[in-house]
């Protein structure tokens, strides 16, 4: 199965120079991918009817239990074929829909790069390797939506779906973690195999909203549905392949798949069922407002999508039969029905609905896959839709309140079938911006297939009912739950509910004008709801951050060199208090009177350079703080550093006096606000304090003299030298000694490059920043 | 500083500042002293030079840029160290040549003190490459 | 005698502390030889200081003959000396040359003068569009 | 084998003080340059090897033996992160080919380079205190002097803040080592670990905070970063990508050595500081790179944010999380770097870092796109790239000891980052080019060559994290137990000591 994906990563790799070398007819042959991956997936199908699974192992991180495990059951087999079969006709679609365009190649690699990660999903067997997968098709999916780049509602939609979809991953990358340290492994079937584990643990509810939130921002469930009719921006082929058969389906997947270890409990019914019903009507009132083509065929996916996390949510075998069998439904008139509206679009150059009239002569071989599709999407017999939606009233009668959301939101799907499939071709007077023709062939093969599909097997729904509806429902209850798939029930509530709901979007059709019309000149002005809190998030986050970089981000060094030395001297003066004993116990100091005069000399010094107001008074204090410290090291017996001390201290004098001259008088000017003068003397006093302090500390211990005493006995036997000082510069420590010369040498480089008198062109050509005032100022 | 006097000083002045850094650095071994002391008195004194005859006078008559100086004695240091390498020992062992003069006298060669040597010239080379960069303004 | 070096390193530190956080970058350069100074004083305070002897062996011995001053915290600060030497020689020719670039060494005066579109030059050369 | 230890920063420092001698011939220096930088990565190679076979090598210079001379040491950790720099030294020292002009080649950039390289590596293998202070000065001044290099009004007003902020704190180091000196009276980093126990317990800890905010200066942490957004923008970008890539991680890494090796003592309260800083360290990083318009001030936040991550790991001390922060230090490196290095070729296409001026690159220029979105979304921890591993290697430690606020920090900041990243693959990759702005001329392939070979690392690391995983397992389980490091420097005698054996 790893193979599987592999060579459809590989050749998604290699689809950019294939499109290339065949050109206009490369969809044909890059489908054969698709149509090779399905085909060896339904190879599967013996094994999976006869209720096995196969499990196939392949390391990747061992070191953190992450690996390549692949299992192929019931439910990865349903959603394997549909990612591959479906991706044969959109492969093909794409090929004449994207005719002609620059960027087909990358089109095609991102398409198969999205159907191998989304192969790596479903049949993913280890968490962590599974969330590879999922991410990977989230940014496929960026890609894809952002197709036509050049737009800017395009990267808003691309930029948003990424994020409420990668926002989601987060949260159950953080609820798989929590899985993995529950369950002590990341391996999905070792898990799954001991529930009782995970649901009792303390951390179940954490788990399970996590994993909740991935799943339900990925299918798109309210209150995180917005992103999916913004993501019709992508060309139509990615949004029946991604965004109505394929991706959005991969959380109602994880959630189908996590069934039998987090499900079974009331907190996980209510999560499911409240996301569900609530996505439903939410979905099924905002399709009212649309006249798009498309983004009615998006609203009526969050039905869908509404109705299968619900029916997860209850999960009774009957719901969840209904649930897999609603799935494949779905995918088999969804998918058609958006190639259809691409191809309305394409041919007859508008996706909205009231624009169109009286295209069904023109394109005949569409109209009636549309109808076929439409049909089986209003759950009309004899299509599989319709057996589907018996089911899934079959399987929530148990829940009135979740069965009125599903019966008012299929009225509301057979008003957008009616919207799509009929309005726009009946009528003998042709209405459209461009006159309309038939479809090519790539561009109607693919739907065509996909619909009559779903009406063979509305008439003959045994054909895949033992073999694989019933396996997948197995897999999802991790038991076996065999049932019968019929066109025919009888004459039943089921149907009687089914034909309310058709009743209902009659009414629904024959008021829609003004309904609509009244309801978008009401709703105009909303400034609430999911969508208004993401853009307000957004805006949000620009405005917080803007605000914390001017108030963090001065541009004055003073102010960041008090912040710094503030911290510092906080965080160290209470850890003193918290944690340290700083017991200074006063020593006796036996001072000669001319020591202390040296020192208080230099400390007078020092004091008098912070009064000082001209550079001179300013040096000559320096001069006598730098002398004063070398006598100190006199009176201590340090003779070398005596003499450095003092020549290092005449340089800098010089240095200092040689740049003053070039600096202006009074230089010294510029003092601050008394305020911010009391601020840094604060914490230049505790600073000192806590420096005085801590020498103090630190010579109260009694001191180890090992090194000393090792270099005094080996400096003149082992050296040979007796000034101990030199031997440690030049032998014991000579490596700091050669970093040392290697500072001054950089020190030297560093003042000849700066006052070289040359100009720094830089290595770039003059470009357009450099006319302007450069650099700094565009940040904030 | 156009007195005759100060550059007449001034030159005396140079030839003994310099053979004092030079005994300072090399008596370091033993004695307060060692390149670092000593390459800043021989600075001294070629700066006292240029503030006497001008920095460009002070270059000629180093004849070589303080720069290479500080790259000369950068390439003695770190090759002193390899000295050692060539011995199979450690990076900047220590090795002696300690050639006898008779009588008791005798010369100590040491890559110590070709390290210090190396310390030296970069200190020269370094303090003089600042003067000089900031007179030639 | 460790307890007014002590002392002195405080008063010293505080001192350099108060001028590196001025607006004024000739005061953050004393500031820092300051600070510099309080460091190395307290290496060698740290290293507890005796008034014997030089770390010096006297001709014809092996080793010194008696207590000698610590050596080692001499050699760091030696160390440490030059090598803040350097480190403050090319500060203070940085902020030479941004007061030529850029006509000013106050820091709050600084990121204005680098949008204004002619800075005040010393050099002319220097204003050759780079 | 104590050459080999030497050799990464012994190789630079030679070459530098050629490059020194040679300063008049330009051919010559950029051969002689680019061959050594070639030489440093194979020997930094081998090292690595030698020390994942046989484990720590010591080289006592001068021959001393520990604790009286200084020591170089190369466990996982130093060896790995010489390793970096190789490769680092590699990519920049070609990229810099075609982006160092001449006037900044004869000011001195070859030499410098490789003394910057001589500083970092030194700053990784030495095994002394002191020591370390003097390769953190050695690669401060060439890094003040590389920032400079050109003279350009905005780096030396970034230079200034740059050089004060890093010359402050590394007076704030020299005291915290004079304080460790006077209580225990040695330097060494081994001999430490043996003795620092045995001192006022209280007293260590106040003396690791000063330690703390000396290396989180450098490592850019949270409230001590300014220094680097205000400067990172201003260099050449082969200076930049190195700087990006490398400096700040040398604060990471001394912080990572103190606070396993010698302040362990009350990692209840200094590893609880540590998460506090990584958690805000990571925030404010990302939202500060949010509200950037100039594409290299937007990176130089996020190396901050990022800086968090591995300080997150250190901070939650299990030899997973230090196995997170190792891993994710040598990813930042290579990712980090490369988006500086494309930052650059997308400069020049486009005549612009100003995210409003730059556009069209998706179009025009698809190889780059590529190596971009390899970087930025490995960078945003985009999985199968290296980032993902790097954060979720973290985040799985901080759930496994259940911290969850980092832990939710560190996931929203995830986002955050990705966020931030698609903000500069929207503006100057999809937007298009501002009316009548032309797509500038093709860029050298020297320039593509070292983005795409970081950009293979990166890729190589998603997909083959296995090996680099285990480097840096050993390295933490190294980390996690300082007798490892204590033996192999001051004999078993010690390690015994030290673990409170009795003999």
């Amino acid at each position: 199965m790893l193979i599987a994906v592999l060579v459809s990563f590989g050749v998604a790799a290699v689809a950019p120079w294939i499109v290339r070398v065949v050109g206009d007819r490369s969809g044909w042959l890059l489908a054969l991918l698709p149509a090779g991956v399905t085909a060896y997936f339904l190879t599967y199908l013996p094994q999976v009817a006869a209720g096995e699974s196969v499990l196939e192992r392949t390391a990747w991180v061992p070191s953190l239990g992450v690996s390549l495990a692949m299992r192929m059951d019931g439910l990865s087999l349903v959603f394997a074929l549909m990612i591959a079969g479906i991706g044969t006709a959109i492969v093909i679609y794409a090929g004449g829909y994207l005719r002609g365009d620059r960027q087909l190649p990358r089109f095609y690699l991102l398409l198969l790069a999205f159907m191998a990660a989304m192969l790596g999903v479903v049949l993913s067997d280890n968490l962590i390797s599974l969330f590879v997968f999922w991410e990977l098709t989230s940014v496929t999916s960026y890609f894809l939506v952002g197709y036509k780049h050049e737009d800017e509602t395009s990267r808003k939609s691309a930029l948003q779906a990424l994020l409420v979809t990668a926002g989601g991953g987060l949260a159950m990358l953080a609820g798989f973690l929590l899985l993995g340290i529950v369950g002590g492994t990341f391996e999905i079937s070792a898990l799954l195999s001991d529930p009782d584990a995970i649901r009792q643990h303390d951390a179940y509810l954490a788990i399970l909203v996590l994993v909740g939130l991935g799943a339900l921002t990925k299918s798109a469930q309210w209150p995180f549905h917005f992103w999916l009719p913004n993501a019709m921006a992508a060309p139509t082929p990615v949004s029946a392949y991604l965004h109505s058969a394929t991706m959005v389906k991969a959380g109602v997947y994880l959630l189908a798949r996590m069934s039998p270890g987090l499900g079974g409990t009331p907190a996980w019914f209510w999560l499911l069922t409240t996301a569900g019903v609530l996505t439903m009507i939410a979905a099924a009132s905002l399709a009212l407002l649309q006249r798009d083509s498309k983004r009615l065929l998006a609203y009526s996916t969050l039905i869908a999508l509404g109705t299968l996390v619900t029916l997860i949510g209850v999960g009774t075998p009957g719901a969840i039969a209904a649930m897999v069998v609603f799935l494949v439904g779905h995918a088999l008139y969804k998918a058609p029905l958006f190639m259809v509206a691409g191809s309305v679009d394409h041919e007859a150059g508008s996706r909205d609905v009231t624009a169109l009239r009286g295209l069904g002569r023109a394109m005949p071989i569409t109209w009636a896959t549309a109808l076929v599709a439409g049909l089986s999407a209003g759950g009309l017999p004899p299509l599989f839709g319709f057996v589907a939606k018996e089911l899934a009233i079959e399987g929530l009668v148990t829940a009135p309140w979740l069965l009125a959301g599903l019966i008012a939101s299929s009225a509301v799907m057979v008003l957008v079938v009616y919207l799509v499939v009929w309005k726009p071709f009946v009528g003998r007077e042709v209405t459209a911006p461009t006159p309309p023709h038939e479809a090519p062939l790539s561009m109607w093969i693919g739907p065509a297939v996909l619909a009559l599909i779903g009406a063979l097997l509305g008439i003959a729904p045994w054909l895949i009912g033992d073999g694989l509806m019933v396996p997948a429902a197995a897999a999802v209850l991790a038991e076996l739950h065999p049932f019968q798939l019929y066109l025919w029930h009888g004459v039943n509530l089921a149907l009687m509910l089914s034909v309310l709901a058709v009743l209902l979007g009659g009414i629904l059709i024959w008021r829609w004008r003004g309904l609509h019309d009244g309801l978008r000149a009401r709703t105009t002005h909303v400034r609430f709801g999911p969508v208004a809190a993401y853009d307000a998030t957004m805006a949000g986050l620009v405005r917080f951050a803007a605000w914390q970089t001017r108030v963090l981000q001065s541009d004055d060094l003073r102010h960041h060199m008090t912040i710094i030395l503030g911290f510092a001297v906080v965080l160290t003066g209470a850890t003193a208090l918290l944690r340290g004993d700083l017991s200074v116990s006063l020593r006796h100091e036996t001072g000669f009177f001319y020591e202390y005069i040296v020192l208080v000399l230099v400390a007078a010094a020092a004091l008098s350079i912070i009064r000082a107001r001209t550079p001179l008074v300013a040096i000559t204090a320096l001069g006598v703080a730098g002398f004063g410290i070398a006598v100190v090291f006199v009176f201590f017996a340090a003779p070398d550093l005596a003499i450095t001390q003092f020549l290092v201290e005449t340089l800098i004098v010089i240095i200092v006096a040689l740049a003053l001259i070039r600096l202006p008088l009074g230089a010294l000017r510029g003092e601050a606000a008394v305020g911010v003068r009391l601020l840094s003397g604060a914490i230049a006093i505790v600073g000192g304090v806590l420096m005085t302090l801590l020498t103090l500390a630190v010579t109260g211990v009694p001191f180890d003299a090992t090194l000393s005493a090792f270099f005094e006995a080996q400096s003149y036997p082992a050296a040979q030298g007796r000034n101990i000082v030199n031997v440690i510069l030049v032998d014991f420590r000579a490596m700091d000694t050669l970093g040392e010369i290697v500072v001054l040498a950089v020190a030297a480089a560093g003042c000849y490059a700066l006052l070289r008198r040359v100009v720094g062109t830089g290595g770039e050509s003059p470009k357009r920043d450099e006319r302007a005032a450069p650099g700094r100022g565009e940040g904030a | 500083m156009n007195s005759i006097i100060l550059r007449t000083a001034s030159q005396l002045l140079l030839t003994i500042l310099l053979l004092f850094s030079l005994f300072l650095m090399l008596r370091g071994h033993d004695l307060p002293g060692g390149g670092f002391i000593g390459g800043l008195v021989g600075a001294a004194a070629v700066a006292l030079y240029a503030i006497a005859f001008g920095y460009r006078a002070a270059q000629a008559m180093l004849r070589i840029s303080p720069r290479m100086l500080v790259g000369v004695g950068l390439l003695a240091a770190v090759a002193a160290g390899f000295l050692a390498l060539l011995q199979g020992q450690a990076f900047l062992t220590g090795q002696w040549w300690i050639i006898g003069l008779g009588e008791g006298a005798e010369l100590k060669l040491s890559s110590p003190l070709l390290f210090d040597i190396g310390v030296y010239l970069v200190v020269v080379g370094t303090v003089l490459t600042m003067v000089f960069a900031l007179e030639e303004r | 005698m460790e307890t007014p070096l002590a002392v002195l390193v405080g008063v010293l530190f505080a001192s350099g502390l108060y001028l590196v956080m001025q607006r004024n970058l000739l005061r953050f350069v004393f500031g820092l030889l300051l600070l510099s100074a309080s460091v190395n004083l307290l290496i060698f305070t740290a290293g507890r200081v005796t008034r014997g002897t030089a770390p010096i062996i006297p001709e014809g011995l092996p080793t010194p003959p008696g207590d000698v001053a610590n050596a080692l915290p001499q050699a760091l600060v030696l160390t440490a000396i030059v090598i803040g030497f350097g480190l403050i020689v090319f500060a203070i020719v940085l902020v030479l040359r941004t007061h030529e670039r850029l006509g000013t060494i106050d820091t709050a005066e600084m990121a204005e003068r680098l949008e204004a579109p002619r800075p005040v030059a010393t050099d002319l050369e220097d204003e050759v569009p780079a | 084998m104590s050459w080999l230890v030497a050799a990464p920063v012994v190789l630079p420092l030679l070459t530098a003080a050629l490059l020194f001698v040679l300063q008049s011939r330009s051919e010559v220096q950029r051969v002689l340059s680019t061959t050594s930088t070639a030489v440093l990565v194979t020997l930094s190679v081998i090292l690595l090897y030698r020390v994942s076979e046989g484990g720590i090598l010591v080289a006592q210079f001068g021959e001393w033996r520990a604790p009286f001379g200084i020591s170089f040491v190369a466990d996982h950790l130093s060896a790995i992160m010489v390793v970096v720099t190789g490769v680092m030294a590699v990519a920049t020292a070609v990229y810099a080919l075609r982006d160092i002009d001449g006037t900044r080649e004869e000011l001195g950039y070859h030499p410098l380079f490789h003394v910057l390289l001589a500083g970092i590596n030194g700053a990784f293998l030495t095994g002394d205190l002191f020591n370390l202070y003097v390769w953190f000065e050695v690669l401060l001044i060439s890094s003040f002097v590389l920032l400079t290099l050109g003279n350009r009004r905005e780096q030396l007003e970034g230079g200034i803040k740059y050089v004060a902020v890093n010359l402050v704190s590394s007076m704030i180091f020299l005291g915290a080592i004079g304080l460790v000196y006077g209580l225990t009276g040695t330097l060494n980093f081994a001999d430490l670990a043996v003795r620092l126990p045995e001192a006022p317990g209280g007293l260590v800890t106040v003396i690791a905070m000063l330690f703390l905010v000396a290396f989180g200066v450098k490592a850019a942490l949270f409230p001590l970063f300014f220094w680097l957004p205000a400067s990172y923008h201003t260099p050449p970008l082969a200076i930049a990508a190195l700087f990006a890539g490398m400096l700040t991680k040398v604060g990471v890494y001394a912080l990572i050595r103190v606070f396993t090796l010698l302040f362990v003592h009350d990692v209840a309260y200094t590893h609880t500081i540590l998460l506090w800083i990584s958690g805000f360290t990571m925030l404010i990083g990302v939202l500060g790179a949010a509200a950037q318009s100039d594409v290299r001030k937007l990176l130089s936040f996020h190396i901050i944010s990022q800086i968090g991550y591995m300080i997150m790991g250190l901070a939650l001390y299990t030899p997973l999380a230090l196995l997170g922060s190792i891993f994710y230090i040598v990813h930042n490196i290579v990712a980090k770097a490369n988006l500086f290095l494309i930052a650059g070729i997308g400069r020049r296409l486009t005549g612009s870092f100003d995210l409003a001026r730059m556009g069209g690159l998706y179009r025009g220029a698809p190889f780059l796109s590529v190596l971009f979105l390899i970087s930025a979304f490995s960078l945003a921890g985009f999985p199968p790239l290296s980032g993902f591993w790097a954060k979720l290697v973290v985040v799985l430690a901080g759930a496994r000891v259940e911290a969850w606020p980092i832990v939710a920090v560190a996931l929203l900041v995830g986002l955050l980052t990705l966020y931030s990243m698609t903000k500069v693959w929207q503006a100057a990759f999809w937007t298009p080019l501002p009316a009548g702005e032309r797509m500038q001329e093709r860029p050298s392939a020297l320039l593509y060559a070292p983005a795409v070979g970081l950009a293979l690392l990166t890729l190589a690391m998603g997909l083959w994290s296995g090996p680099f995983l285990a480097l840096t397992e050993a390295a933490a389980n190294e980390l996690m137990d300082p007798s490892i490091y204590v033996r192999a420097v001051l004999g078993e005698a010690a390690a015994a000591a030290m673990r409170g054996d009795t003999p």
